[in-house]
């Protein structure tokens, strides 16, 4: 089960990455992707609070039905970041390493094309979609 | 029977709307057709979707197609290609 | 540039990745994957001391060449470890998604295939390894 | 001018060492003569490499194939498939 959360908040992977350990002993593979603000003082994300929430859920149900994972966590931050702060965060664990590095990559490819955020840089400009990440979610056979 | 229409980022900035009412004409029966409708209303709707490879849309709060036929009490938001992650 | 340890003392993930995000604007991806005891009380990890970290090293410097990445850190235990204690960490930077993830997913399969390190169960069993291992080493063209 | 031979895992516990000094004879050049050689020593060597499929050799700490030729004074270790990660 992979929990979702979309938030201001800064998080604490430390935190997440214990929280998903805990109790259990059939973890194997702990695989974690945090993306990061790069190059730019500030970044501000809009979203579209009704939607993000639910379309990131719909695709940790997707990841639980494609992988066998055994759990995770996914972490979406909104409003105004500086550079380095935290994004967004993706950690799944499974017994084998395989299912937790696909199932990671196939959420960040999926969130890159799926769920409504938007980044606007401090001078008003609106971050480009790439061509590539809608090439990296067609991937996955959408 | 009204529609709730959401715009966001700088579909957003250039039709200078976040959110409107819109009571959905017969005529327009797809979202590509509403697409076209908001497109006529005036400047600021026409530089924010002219370009619609560059236009998406959800319906109730899920990714559709220009094809997808609406409803009168739909939300409909309409928005750039989303660049989170 | 990936930095490498070979130890017996448990590693402290979150330091690393503070480290690695540290003083840099430019890191736009940060992935980890930590390997865990799965299933028994506890596994001994023999190694070969003179070979683990030069090998390791090694593999370092060949993913350095191979991928478009910043930065990395590479901790590899042995000893006697309990269950879900963390065996192996693999953290990579950089600033697109894609290298670092394919960075991290080739240094666990040449890991897996290549670093001089056995596992013991506590009843003496040694841990085979998996065909699917050497297959998996083999697809990145060794 | 002698070779150390280095044995882990199961193939050191068969045999019963960790390592020992080794002389290389003129008439073993390769590694797989070495390990020919070695196996017909006697019970524990005979159990440790009878089963060829299951093992690897490194050279001076660097991973070889059977064919790998021999110097007098190398570091040869003798181990089943890595298992670490």
């Amino acid at each position: 089960m992979i929990s979702v959360s979309v938030q201001r908040e800064p998080f604490d992977v430390a935190a997440e990455m214990a929280r998903l350990k805990a109790h259990r002993s059939d973890i194997g593979a702990l695989v974690t992707f945090t993306g990061l603000v790069r190059d730019v003082a500030t970044l501000t994300l809009e979203h579209y609070p009704a939607m993000s929430l639910a379309e990131i859920n719909r695709l940790a149900r997707e990841a639980e039905a494609r992988f066998n994972i055994i759990g995770g966590t996914i972490i979406h931050r909104f409003g105004t970041l500086a550079t380095s702060e935290d994004i967004v965060l993706v950690a799944i664990t499974s017994r084998h390493r395989e299912p937790a590095f696909q199932a990671a990559s196939f959420l960040m490819d999926w969130l890159k094309t799926k769920a409504p955020f938007w980044k606007q840089e401090a001078n008003g400009a609106w971050v480009m979609a790439k061509d590539e990440d809608a090439v990296a979610g067609e991937k996955w056979g959408v | 029977m009204t529609m709730q229409l959401l715009y966001f980022a700088w579909v957003r900035e250039r039709i200078g709307l976040a959110e409107e009412i819109f009571a959905l004409p017969d005529t327009v029966k797809t979202v590509a057709a509403l697409l076209d409708h908001l497109a006529a209303r005036g400047d600021g709707y026409a530089a924010a979707l002219d370009d619609r490879a560059a236009i998406r849309v959800a319906v109730n709060q899920a990714h559709v197609a220009e094809t997808f036929v609406l409803g009168p009490q739909d939300e409909v938001a309409i928005f750039p290609p989303v660049t989170g992650g």
